[in-house]
């Protein structure tokens, strides 16, 4: 089945981007690459029993909540390591308030 | 019929795997960024096309909405977007990750086309009449694994307190051109949006739908609402409501999981009867905290304590 | 196969080419300005023919009054879009092509 | 309803209720996770006493039974570890709260991890344990970027590990279901074949695992994460969250996958075990700071941790099993003391570099009776609980002639010693005024010091522990 | 009558693939989010034919979601990234309409 080796594929090119990609939102991206992969093969799998499996699908729905969640952390945190660091500083004091 | 389906699939397939290399691999941290957002976009009609509705409505909702605002927000805010020579690391590696690569992709191919998937739809077929609700993946998520999606949206709050201990929300960087239309815009689509979620949290309980993608599609109609200029009326503060908005979805389950313990129920076990009423009750609380997760996702950082002057940056 | 089936069949197939004149400017034009008039107005006037046909063909008031809210909001998104995008490249300097 | 159910419902509800809490009422933080921290070490108690009494518990969640609900299980491993949790959790906050920090954010995300790590000892639900792996990396991620400045590249290193490893452990759980559809471990157990799906499964779940265990080449996040986060923040993720990797990949070892064991398995992981010894002991030796010194000694310890694996199968596989979850858990015990300890005499200098720090006394004598307490039970000196870990495994190395794992032990012992040597040295130097103002209430030191008696109290509570750890109240028992 | 919205399907299909070329090309960020928009509105339209021939309504409400967010996107582009984005995308998009002006 086309999915299941579209699942494979997905999961090299994110392992291999997650691996060597310089930039760090780049990194998070493949992160999302990978878990789509997975998503994937979860899903394709679910497919093939008969009846359709509901519970893959739940747990994907569950997955993408918490990839979306771990990606805004990401994202944030990576939005606060790039600020110079007369900027960070600011940000620190803000912090204490 | 079949060569078509084939033929969509493979066209479906390879488009995936360019954008995901698009997104990986290429310069240009935009181009990479909309490869990702046309990513999950195909990816909704990957999840048509595996039978499974339900999951193209989070990711049509989740992937291709929100999570394309916070990348594109995220790369709004980078300061030091500028990326020098290419996107990756030297090629050297190369002779490691092509047989590395290619190996594990066969033997996972292999191991997957080896699978029977015996799956579970027999038994939620059976258990569905007593969980209160016809649709299986919402009794799946909401009854039989009701303790994973606890966790979950337990996950949404943490996350927006991890962003909120992170530091305060940076200031926006307002629209370079103040268009009339956007405010427009933003009057017009709300209450859309919020007909649309009410819709699908209504259609949960029978089909696809609930709580999942009608909390995204209301908290996407939240950020398009700030973003197009208007005041949101929550604010960090700790008397404000939006702590507690954030927490009800995740406070309404546990207190539901504890408080049948009180019944004599095991935790998180219904009462036999009030299945769907308290399935539809939670699915109200649930997606009201997802809506207001996605915005304080999307904000980045605790919000001010007054909105007035400070967030606006100017 | 009923005449309303037919006709819906038609209409959608009559939007098509609007799809594929949208690609066709999305490619070819020359700068952002072109291609947004290119695409604002023929992939919405294809969507709304697939819209249409399919409500007839559905025979539903029901599925066809969601297809029309489809795409009214299609209609307004890339109305809003492409309003958005011209005016910020014209803020920001970018010049049209031939100018 | 039994008893057994409540104190699981209470483990599980109590922490994440108090976080809501915490949140949504900073003011009330300190003193609902005062109350948290109490309910939650009597509720471990008094499982562990049900565990001691009863055997292994086990209790489906919703009233729906494996497979298609989710089930606790709880046995004398998870008990011992739910035990550990309990009192590092309890003594992170109190020295928190005694630090007095204006961070109000810092409650509801210690009672998150708390929270998680509790599923994760309860739950015997593949997936569940995926959701609660993420709660526990989300939430350990904000508290170690709570320190600010250099802790921030140290989080994000740790974010991307442990997504990594996450990710591929949940391909692995989707081979496993695709395989046998079912999340269950114990089902899964039964089912286990040993075809491909399943071999690569367990590689992928391990993998992950280990990249979040921090085992030798994998541990690269490690050091910076816990060397920088905040004291007791360090203190935690030492102890609990790298044994809570350990714990699964044990449990996942000895049951599902402990019919791969024996083709060369064990031995790798014992090579892995003993690498990370000699690697972690190493760099322990060559750092600046006393927080890195600590934090590479957990890459160390935990080597110690893996060797059970090689001896499982065997005569001393009892005596392997008790002597590793000791060692476990009386490291966690000093590990998380000599953080705290540390933590309050970086303070009180303002800085924790080897060279410049002063000697014992310098900002209070009970950091540093801590100190030296706790070392002695990471060194295993009798009659410490490191010392009882030690003895066990080393019998039970001795008695299946393993002789490579009996050098293993002996050269780990030797390097633990030689970085412990430098603190001691440390020891010797004259007592030094911090440039500090306002000094830390006297207080702060406590929860470290009682953490430190209890690490080598532990080696008198041998026939409580032995029984705990007897192979009739291990699930599914040893191999 | 399902075997010709199969056949449309498969070529608006195509005309994404295509299209993904833009995307490649840019060269400035506008055209890209252009291209993006683009695919919306055609996703939507395969979503609506599939809806009819796997006669499954649900993917319908898929089609309402993606066209509900689809303004999403570009206001938070336009509101938010290309703000910065802009005086470095700029420069290019000067160098691409020389480039591209044959």
């Amino acid at each position: 089945m086309i999915y299941l080796l579209l699942a494979g594929v997905l999961f090299v090119i994110g392992l291999h981007g997650l691996f060597v990609a310089r930039h760090l939102l780049r990194k998070i991206l493949s992160l999302n690459v990978l878990s789509a992969a997975v998503f994937l093969l979860l899903v394709a799998l679910a497919r093939e029993a008969d009846p359709l499996d509901a519970v893959p699908h739940a747990i994907v729905l569950t997955g993408i909540v918490v990839s979306v969640s771990a990606t805004a952390v990401a994202l944030v945190l990576l939005v606060r390591l790039s600020r110079p660091r007369e900027d960070q500083r600011k940000l620190m004091d803000e912090e204490g308030g | 019929m079949g060569w078509l389906v084939l033929v969509f699939d493979g066209l479906l397939a390879a488009a995936l795997i360019w954008l995901a290399w698009q997104a990986t691999h290429t310069p240009g941290l935009f181009r990479s960024v909309i490869s990702f957002i046309i990513f999950g976009l195909l990816m909704a009609l990957a999840w048509v096309r595996l039978d499974a509705p339900d999951i193209a409505l989070a990711e049509a909702a989740i992937g291709a909405g929100a999570t394309g605002a916070l990348l594109l927000s995220a790369l709004g805010r980078l300061v030091a977007t500028h990326e020098e020579g290419a996107p990756w690391q030297e090629r050297r590696d190369l002779y490691f990750w092509i047989p590395a690569g290619g190996a594990l992709l066969g033997l996972l191919t292999l191991a997957a086309w080896m699978l029977p998937s015996p799956g579970l739809g027999e038994q939620v077929q059976d258990a569905l009449p007593e969980s209160g609700v016809q649709n299986p993946v919402t009794a799946v998520l909401l009854n039989f694994r009701a303790l994973d999606t606890l966790l979950e949206i337990g996950v949404l709050l943490l996350a927006a307190i991890a962003i909120w201990s992170l530091g305060r929300m940076p200031l926006p960087s307002a629209p370079a051109v103040r268009s009339p239309a956007l405010p427009a815009l933003g009057r017009l689509l709300f209450p859309m949006f919020v007909l649309v979620s009410a819709y699908l949290l209504w259609r949960g309980s029978h089909a696809p739908g609930g709580a999942f993608p009608a909390g995204a599609v209301m908290g996407a109609g939240g950020i398009l609402t700030i973003l197009a200029g208007a005041q949101p009326w929550l604010t960090g503060s700790v008397h404000g409501p939006w702590r507690m908005l954030l927490s009800l979805g995740f406070a309404a389950m546990l207190a539901l999981a504890l408080g049948v313990m009180a019944l004599g129920q095991p935790f998180f076990a219904y009462p036999p009867g009030l299945a769907g009423l308290i399935v539809l009750a939670l699915e109200l609380a649930a997606g009201l905290s997802i809506a207001m997760s996605l915005v304080a996702l999307y904000l980045a950082g605790q919000p001010p304590d007054h909105w007035e002057g400070e967030a606006r940056g100017e | 196969m009923s005449l309303t089936d037919l006709l819906g069949g038609l209409l959608v197939l009559l939007g098509m080419p609007f799809f594929f004149l949208g690609t066709l400017g999305l490619l070819r034009f020359p700068d952002a300005y072109t291609r947004l008039h290119a695409l604002a107005k023929t992939d919405n006037v294809g969507l709304g023919l697939v819209c249409l046909g399919l409500a007839l063909y559905s025979g539903s008031w029901l599925t066809g009054l969601k297809l029309l809210l489809i795409w009214l909001l299609m209609l307004v998104a890339s109305a809003a879009g492409a309003g958005l995008i011209g005016r910020t490249a014209m803020a920001r300097g970018m010049k049209p092509w031939g100018l | 309803m039994s008893q057994a159910n409540t104190l699981m419902a209470v483990l599980v509800g109590v922490p994440l209720v108090g976080a809501i809490i915490a949140f949504v009422y900073p003011r009330l933080a300190v003193s609902i996770t005062a109350v948290c921290a109490g309910v939650m070490v009597a509720a471990a108690a008094g499982l562990t006493r049900l565990v001691l009494s009863s055997g292994v518990l086990r209790q489906d969640v919703g009233g729906w039974a494996a497979p298609l609900g989710i089930g606790w299980q709880v046995d004398g491993l998870s008990a011992g570890l739910l035990l550990l949790t309990a009192a590092v959790g309890a003594a992170g906050a109190a020295h928190r709260a005694f630090e007095a920090l204006e961070q109000p954010f810092f409650w509801p995300l210690w009672l998150f991890l708390w929270g998680a790590l509790n599923v994760l000892f309860l739950s015997a639900d593949l997936f569940n344990l995926y959701v609660a792996l993420e709660v526990l990396s989300l939430a350990a991620v904000a508290l170690i970027a709570m320190a600010g400045g250099g802790a921030l590249p140290a989080a994000w290193r740790y974010l991307l590990a442990s997504m990594l490893g996450s990710t591929v452990y949940l391909l692995g759980v989707a081979l496993l279901y695709g395989r046998y559809g079912a999340l269950d471990i114990a089902l899964i157990a039964d089912a286990l074949e040993t075809d491909l799906p399943s071999a690569l499964a367990a590689a992928l779940i391990t993998l992950g695992l280990l990249l979040k265990a921090a085992v030798f080449p994998l541990h690269f996040w490690l050091p910076s994460a816990h060397g920088r986060a905040p004291a007791a923040v360090s203190a935690a993720l030492s102890a609990v969250v790298v044994a809570a990797a350990w714990y699964l990949l044990v449990r996942l070892w000895f049951a599902p996958f402990g019919a791969f064991q024996g083709n060369g398995v064990g031995v790798l992981f014992g090579l892995l075990g003993a690498a990370a010894m000699v690697w972690g002991g190493l760099l322990a030796l060559v750092q600046h700071r006393l927080k890195m010194l600590i934090a590479y000694s957990t890459v160390s310890q935990f080597g110690f941790g893996l060797l059970l694996l090689p001896l499982a199968g065997g005569v001393g596989a009892e005596l392997a099993w008790r002597g590793a979850v000791v060692i476990v858990l009386s490291h966690g015990l000093a590990k998380a003391s000599l953080f705290l300890a540390v933590g309050g005499i970086a303070r009180s200098q303002g800085h924790d570099r080897l060279d410049a720090v002063g000697g014992f006394g310098s900002g209070g004598v009970l950091p540093w009776l801590a100190l030296v307490l706790a070392a002695a039970s990471l060194l295993g000196v009798p009659p410490t609980g490191g010392f009882a870990g030690k003895w066990w495994l080393l019998q039970g190395a001795l008695a299946e002639g393993a002789w490579l794992w009996v050098l293993a032990i002996l050269l780990g012992t030797l390097f633990t010693a030689a970085y412990l040597s430098r603190l001691l040295a440390v020891l010797l130097r004259p007592a030094q005024r911090g440039p500090q103002t306002g000094r830390p209430s006297p207080l702060t030191a406590l929860p470290g010091f009682v953490l430190a008696l209890m690490a080598c109290g532990l080696g008198l509570a041998l026939p409580a522990l032995e029984r705990l750890l007897s192979s009739a109240l291990v699930a599914g028992g040893l191999p | 009558m399902t075997e010709v919205f199969a056949v449309l399907v498969l070529l608006l299909l195509l005309n994404i693939v295509v299209g993904l070329a833009r995307v490649l090309r840019g060269p400035s960020a506008a055209d890209r989010m252009l291209a993006s928009e683009m695919f919306s509105t055609s996703a939507v339209a395969i979503l609506l034919l599939l809806a009819f021939i796997l006669d499954s309504p649900p993917l319908l409400d898929v089609a309402l979601v993606l066209a509900l967010l689809a303004a999403l996107a570009v206001v938070t582009f336009v509101g938010r990234a290309w703000s910065d984005l802009q005086s470095r995308q700029s420069e290019s998009a000067r160098g691409m309409e020389s480039r591209e002006s044959d």
